[in-house]
């Protein structure tokens, strides 16, 4: 276990390294793929659900556990595919090694986020994550791509500040007791800080993972770019948000209250996804307003399970994010295949339509058995109805999505990735789905074979399907809104003010920078320093 | 009323090397002079080479006893002469200059050489002169405990830096000079007066005779206020960094390294010496917050600054006034009580992020000079094709970026992380914000650059080549800054050796 | 009466320190600043200050002065294309600087305490060394450590005003900046001064270690015939490069330095004097520190090198 | 001892009057003056400081007066470089100043 936690981060670095040297560049470029493999190692450890860390020198440590290792089992497979199919696309292109410097930072802080044990760790891979995939997205140069890297890196680094915080609220409540997750963890529910690191938590992770009202960066960010990065950055890198909220939230605590602000900032994300989705025409942003939805979904169970004090609830979570990984990015890479310039197979539509409404709950495909699988924790009632009504939205946007695969008129673009790829993805997705389905859940994976369950998995889906049928035969045009909606006015209110902001800063800089200016400051501050002293001291 | 006479300490073992710290680049520099510049790198070579064998003995002395070095300058015991001493920041900050001054020197072998047998060059004998009077100045003020051979000190370090800002000439430089020596020499007159009135209340200028006595009287505070602002204007603190920007971006790149990593050091050294070891009983958490204040608006302005800047060399300058902001929290966040967790960790802290800085900094303008030379310009904008031509020094550049942006593992994390611990720790939500913000925008402006350099080149532009030994050395201080984030993040004990109380 | 001096004294300093920070033409300023330095060394003789006094006369006010001179001469020009601060700014920094005045002066009044002094123990020890005059004792013998940088920081002065030459100019002439006069006067004062300045420069060197004098005292004397002589052109300027010119930079900083480390061998500690040959080495060190401080202060005084053509 | 209490008098008020021309003074050498004037006000002080202990037969301390025949060696170096550096910078800009923007057309 261990040796394979420390490749699989170390794998991928080491060959970003070698890039420097310029006869190896091709051959790493063609070996992208390989760069995840280390972490396959660590597959088993998915179906087993142990519990294994080791610490390093000046207290680094690593853990592997069930969630940990459920993400990292999809998220390997994922990169995998992914980094043949960005080798592919890659190849005769100029640039190639910038394109697999960035891609080889991202993948090793998207799968070694997964099993960081410590807070330091966790925060930099964490980092390696999120920030690197800025230059994926830019890759191409274009006006678009930039600005969605500057979205997107904004969105980084605001997060990494907000996470920073927390994790230091952590270590000062933990104060003398290392730096572990655990430990600090184990602080959290004494510490006087408890409220505002949830808060921190919440919205770090949160910005993430797209949670409205902070998604507004995630449809333009999936809009640019590279295809095969954005299969990798929505599928596997969404998820170190994910597990963040795993790890950081707390375990043995029932919080009813945080919990239950969780859960209704999830599935509020999960309706306003689904909805807004339908507002937009291009596929791929389509796709980014479905994870908006996939996310909050999760995010909304990992409130429940908190609200309740259900420590099971995080593999349940981590199970369903299995589908998502593969699938999410399954459909990119068949955007990718499909701007082949040849007309999508019908059979291949008809694959992607079943693996998108899995997203729904379809039955007998992977995401109904997620949906299986956090139902306990979900709860009945109100919250249930909820949920039923996010799976009813999920069809719709996915029909919609399919509409517009139909539609869509194969780019000029010479990408060539292979419909290989997504079919392998979301197979993947569809195996690991149902043999891990007992390992997590303790129920054989035939209960998901009953009528009933079929039954009540099938309602949302053709109500959802019904709901499609009337809005496409009604021919009313849809209200059309820019990718990111509110959230995207609201940033490009910041983007058109904050030059303003920094214009002012500047100023007041070159004012403060003239010699008058300056010396008159030193002798002000002479004083005032001389005068508080002063008038501390009686006398 | 003489002052009750404190025990007096004797020279220790080792004392020496503190000596010929401070006097062996005086020699080598009258040497320099004497012989012409023709020998001058041989002579450099040898000075530094003993300046890093003492100050490496100096440290491991330290570590050794667990107690400061003492020398006793002709054997006059305070009031009447010289202490020098050696305590554990002094030795850290010992090894950390003669490394840096090391490296600058192999940075700037060739491009200050003395064509052979040709007439003494002007560049050389300059530069190598300013260089060794830096290192003597330096290590002074890591070691003296006068306040007046502290002062000598601090000329003599401003005096040494002027060549180097001006050495190439040119209206723009040359004002530059004039603005940092007129603004540094008004903050030592400044710094004088507060010593004087030292000595007026005191009859004494010993730094351990002072702390035993320090009563906060009239002329105790005036001093104290004069003495702090007079270093403020020698360390550049924002609104008093007017001369930073353009004499750092003007220098020669080795030159650059050296005074953003060391030379504004020199004045900060000694504030938080004298803070901290000499009037520790002044120092009152609550009044230092005016340089918190400061130090906060040098971190967002300096930062926001740094992301507007059309130059790559002026960038890395105001990224020196943000970082140096960083530093100043130090004076609040350690509490008076001696022995808590929080003033080891703010201390540690602080103490941190004045070395990655050296080195992150001292890297990142050498690999800035690399990159002036490969594309003849600096302007941002036209960064393109680095990454192909020149990996390494991209390297470099990320390198100190990420540890100037706080990202672990790397020094500045490690140092950014116990300051926020200490700054959460005490409630100062403000500094902490403060801290964070200044960490996102310098991810915004290190990243700004990388993507430049990662795009591709302009047509039509030569690319010149550089060697791979200071490519190298670029990336070496870089990495000794990522290095530092391996280090635990708990308060070292080695930086607390032979502290006063 | 005595305070009646004082007084007087006091206004005129103000008066005319004043003067010259109000100046607008920076000659007119200049100059009353060379006035107002002869007053203060006045001053300085008031307070028992001699040594003090005779530094300030010819470094402060003479030395000062004559660099000063210069520039105002050269870009005196300058006074109207500058652009003044705001009104706004004038208030406030006469506010401020008012407040730091008044500050000062009312410390005046509450130095705690008796007097602080070292005069006790200065003298105390005094003897061992020979010397007579205390202010010598302590540049050479309690705090030599602080001199010897001293000497560096001026060595460094030099090296900062040659790296302000043209890098082709670089081994030439110190330019001086002064005009050229060839003028008998000038002629005659130059060859029959110097020896006198000589001789009187060394006696102030020597004398220096038991009363008020010393060696920056005689350097300066040293350095103000060799500017005459230069000027004049009774003798050629040497090359910055040369050899014999470096001997004389180094020399003074050469013996303190070895002076000083031969404190290791006897009696042991770094600027540490031999019992009983304190005073001996201290003359000879401080002779030849007056040769280098003489030559070093006339290169400063001279400028870069410039060009052959300009020289 | 009128004479060292109207000399610290006289030092104070050089030091504001300094401060007030350092400020306000747009030349470089205009500064440069006042920055002398600012060390001999700052000098004076601790000559009275000398003068208040006076003691074993000396009319003055001796330490603090020999401090202050280094410190005017040291002003001095400062303003031989800052001499050499405005005529280098008058020489190469036209004009000696300190802030580009005081460069009137």
């Amino acid at each position: 276990m261990i040796p394979g936690m420390l490749a699989m981060i170390v794998l991928p670095l080491a060959m970003a390294l070698l890039l420097l040297w310029a006869p190896l560049r091709p051959w790493i470029v063609r070996a992208l793929g390989l760069a995840p493999v280390p972490g396959l190692l660590l597959l088993p450890a998915a179906w087993d659900g142990g519990y294994s860390s080791v610490t390093l020198q000046g207290g680094w440590s690593y853990v592997l556990d069930q969630p940990g290792a459920l993400l990292l089992a999809a998220s390997t497979l994922l990169w995998i595919i992914g980094g043949f199919a960005a080798s592919r696309w890659l190849a005769g292109r100029r640039d190639q090694a910038r394109f697999a410097l960035w891609w080889l930072l991202t993948l090793s802080g998207s799968l070694g986020v997964f099993v960081a044990g410590d807070v330091v760790s966790f925060y930099a891979l964490y980092a390696l994550a999120s920030i690197p995939a800025y230059g994926l997205i830019v890759f191409a140069g274009g006006e678009d791509d930039l600005r969605a890297g500057r979205m997107t890196l904004a969105a980084a680094l605001i997060g990494e500040g907000l996470i920073l915080a927390a994790f230091v609220l952590l270590a000062v409540s933990a104060m003398g007791q290392g730096l572990a997750i655990a430990a600090v963890m184990n602080a959290l529910p004494q510490s006087p800080y408890a409220t505002i690191i949830l808060i921190l938590v919440v919205a770090g992770f949160g910005l993430k993972i797209g949670l409205v009202p902070l998604h507004g960066w995630m449809p333009l960010s999936y809009s640019a770019g590279p295809l095969a990065a954005t299969a990798v950055l929505s599928g596997a890198t969404s998820k170190a948000g994910i597990i963040g909220l795993i790890r950081f939230l707390p375990h043995d605590t029932a919080m009813p209250l945080a919990g239950g602000l969780i859960l209704t900032a999830g599935l509020f994300s999960a309706l306003y996804g689904a909805v807004l989705g339908l507002t937009q025409n291009n596929p791929r942003s389509v796709l980014a307003y479905s994870s908006v939805s996939q996310l909050g979904q999760m995010a909304a169970v990992l409130g429940a399970g908190l609200a309740a004090g259900m420590p099971g609830a995080d593999s349940v979570v981590a199970y369903y994010a299995v589908y998502h990984v593969l699938t999410k990015g399954g459909l990119f890479l068949l955007l990718g295949a499909q701007a082949e310039g040849r007309v999508t197979p019908t059979w291949q539509l008809v694959l992607a339509g079943v693996m998108a409404l899995g997203f729904a709950g379809l039955p007998l495909t992977g995401g109904a058995l997620g949906k299986l699988a956090f139902k306990d924790v979900a709860g009945g009632g109100a919250t249930g109805l909820l949920f039923a009504l996010a799976a009813v939205g999920s069809t719709v946007l996915m029909l919609h999505f399919l509409t517009l695969v139909r539609r869509a008129t194969p780019s000029a673009d010479r990408a060539s990735i292979s419909a290989a790829a997504w079919v392998g993805a979301v197979t993947a997705a569809t195996v690991l789905q149902w043999s891990l389905f007992s390992a997590v859940t303790g129920v054989s994976a035939a209960y998901a074979l009953k009528p009933g369950v079929i039954f009540e998995l099938l309602l949302p889906v053709v109500v959802g399907a019904l709901i499609a049928w009337a809005l496409a035969a009604t021919d009313r045009k849809r209200p059309q809104l820019p990718p990111g909606d509110i959230s995207a006015h609201a940033a490009g209110f910041i983007e058109r003010a904050s030059p303003r902001l920094a214009g002012l800063a500047t100023r007041l800089e070159t004012e403060m920078r003239r010699w008058p200016v300056s010396s008159l400051a030193l002798v002000v501050t002479l004083i005032v320093l001389v005068a508080m002293q002063a008038l501390r001291v009686p006398g | 009323m003489p002052l009750e006479a404190l025990p007096v300490t004797d020279s220790t073992a080792g004392g020496a090397l503190l000596v010929l710290a401070i006097v062996m680049p005086a020699v080598a520099l009258v040497a320099l002079l004497g012989l012409g510049g023709r020998g001058a790198r041989t002579i450099v070579a040898a000075a530094l080479l003993v300046q890093l064998l003492v100050a490496a003995r100096v440290a491991l002395l330290v570590a050794g006893t667990q107690a400061p070095l003492v020398y006793v300058v002709g054997g006059f015991h305070p009031p009447l002469g010289i202490t020098l001493r050696a305590d554990g920041i002094s030795a850290l900050m010992m090894v950390v200059s003669a490394v840096i001054l090391a490296a600058a020197a192999a940075f700037a072998w060739k491009d200050f050489a003395q064509p052979r047998g040709k007439p003494e060059a002007r560049l050389s004998l300059i530069f190598w002169s300013a260089l060794l009077a830096m290192t003597s100045a330096l290590n002074l003020l890591f070691t003296s405990t006068d306040l007046f051979n502290l002062y000598v000190g601090l000329e003599l370090l401003t005096f040494a830096a002027i060549p180097v800002v001006a050495i190439k000439g040119g209206a723009e430089t040359v004002r530059a000079a004039l603005r940092y020596l007129l603004f540094a020499v008004f903050g030592s007159m400044l710094y004088l007066l507060g010593i004087v009135l030292i000595y007026g209340a005191y009859g004494t200028l010993a730094t351990a005779e002072i702390a035993a006595h320090v009563t906060p009287n009239a002329a105790t505070l005036a001093a104290a206020g004069f003495v702090t602002v007079g270093l403020l204007a020698k360390t550049a603190l924002f609104p008093f960094h007017l001369w930073l920007p353009p004499a750092h971006a003007g220098a020669p790149a080795a030159g650059s390294a050296v005074l953003s990593a060391l030379v504004v050091k020199g004045s900060l050294f000694l504030l938080m010496r004298l803070w901290f070891d000499t009037f520790p009983t002044l120092r009152a958490p609550d009044d230092m917050q005016l340089l918190a204040l400061l130090g906060a608006l040098a971190v967002i302005i300096g930062s926001i600054t740094a992301l507007r800047q059309q130059r790559l060399k002026l960038l890395v300058a105001y990224s020196t006034v943000a970082q140096i902001g960083y530093m100043f929290f130090v004076f609040t966040l350690v509490p008076t009580d001696a022995g808590d967790v929080i003033a080891g960790t703010a201390w540690t802290g602080a103490w941190l992020q004045v070395v990655a800085h050296a080195f992150a900094k001292a890297g990142m303008f050498l690999a800035a000079g690399l990159v002036a030379e490969i594309l003849g310009h600096d302007r941002i904008r036209e960064l393109g094709g680095l990454s192909a031509k020149a990996p390494l020094v991209v390297l470099a550049f990320a390198i100190s970026g990420l540890s100037l942006m706080g990202l672990p593992p790397s020094g500045g994390f490690s140092a950014k992380f116990m300051l926020l611990v200490a700054a959460l720790a005490e409630g100062h939500w403000l500094w902490a914000i403060v801290i964070i913000a200044g960490g996102v925008l310098a991810g915004a402006y290190v990243f700004g650059v990388l993507s430049r350099m990662m795009a591709a080149p302009a047509a039509g532009v030569e690319l010149a080549t550089v060697g791979r030994g200071r490519q190298l050395i670029a990336l070496g201080l870089a990495l000794v800054a990522l290095l530092m984030g391996l280090l635990p993040l708990s308060p070292i004990a080695f930086l607390t050796i032979g502290r006063l109380p | 009466m005595e305070t009646g001096f004082d007084l007087a004294l006091t206004l005129l300093l103000l008066g005319v320190g004043g003067w010259s920070i109000l100046a607008r033409n920076m000659m007119t300023a200049v100059i009353i600043f060379i006035a107002y330095g002869l007053l203060l060394s006045l001053a300085w003789v008031r307070i028992f200050a001699i040594d003090v006094s005779l530094t300030e006369a010819a470094i402060g006010s003479g030395a000062t002065g004559m660099l000063m001179v210069i520039a105002a001469h050269k870009v005196g020009a300058d006074a109207r294309r500058v652009v003044h601060p705001s009104r706004a700014i004038h208030v406030l920094a006469g506010i401020v600087a008012a407040l730091v005045a008044v500050g000062i002066a009312a410390l005046a009044f509450v130095l705690p305490g008796e007097p602080q002094s070292l005069a006790g123990p200065v003298m105390e020890r005094l003897g061992d060394s020979g010397l007579g005059n205390p202010v010598a004792g302590v540049l050479f013998v309690y705090r030599a450590f602080d001199t010897l940088l001293e000497k560096v920081v001026l060595l460094l002065a030099l090296i900062g005003v040659w790296s302000l030459a043209r890098d082709e100019d670089w081994g030439g002439i110190p330019g001086f900046r002064l005009f050229r006069h060839h003028n008998s006067v000038l002629t005659l004062l130059a060859r029959s001064l110097p020896p006198i300045g000589f001789v009187f420069a060394i006696y102030m060197t020597w004398a220096g270690a038991d009363v008020p004098g010393g060696a920056f005292q005689g350097g300066t004397v040293l350095a103000a015939m060799w500017i005459l002589v230069m000027v004049a052109g009774v003798r050629k300027v040497p090359r910055v490069s040369s050899p014999l010119l470096r001997l004389a930079i180094v020399a003074g900083p050469v013996v303190f330095l070895a002076i000083g480390f031969f404190g290791f061998v006897m009696p042991g500690e770094f600027l540490a004097y031999p019992q009983g040959y304190a005073k001996p080495l201290i003359v000879v060190m401080e002779i030849a520190l007056t040769l280098s401080i003489g030559v070093i202060l006339g290169l400063l005084i001279a400028g870069p090198p410039k060009g052959e053509d300009a020289a | 001892m009128t004479a060292a209490l109207l000399f610290w008098l006289a030092g104070s008020g050089l030091i504001g009057l300094a401060v007030y021309g350092l400020i306000v003074n747009p030349h470089p050498l205009c500064k440069l003056l006042a920055l002398n004037l600012l060390g001999s006000g700052v000098f004076l002080l601790f000559g009275v400081i000398a003068r208040r202990g006076a003691a074993a037969g000396l009319g003055g301390d001796p330490v603090p007066q020999a401090l202050v025949i280094t410190g005017i060696v040291v002003a001095f170096s400062a303003t031989a470089i800052a001499v050499g550096l405005l005529l280098r910078l008058h020489g190469e800009a036209g004009v000696a100043s300190i802030d580009e923007e005081d460069d009137a057309p």
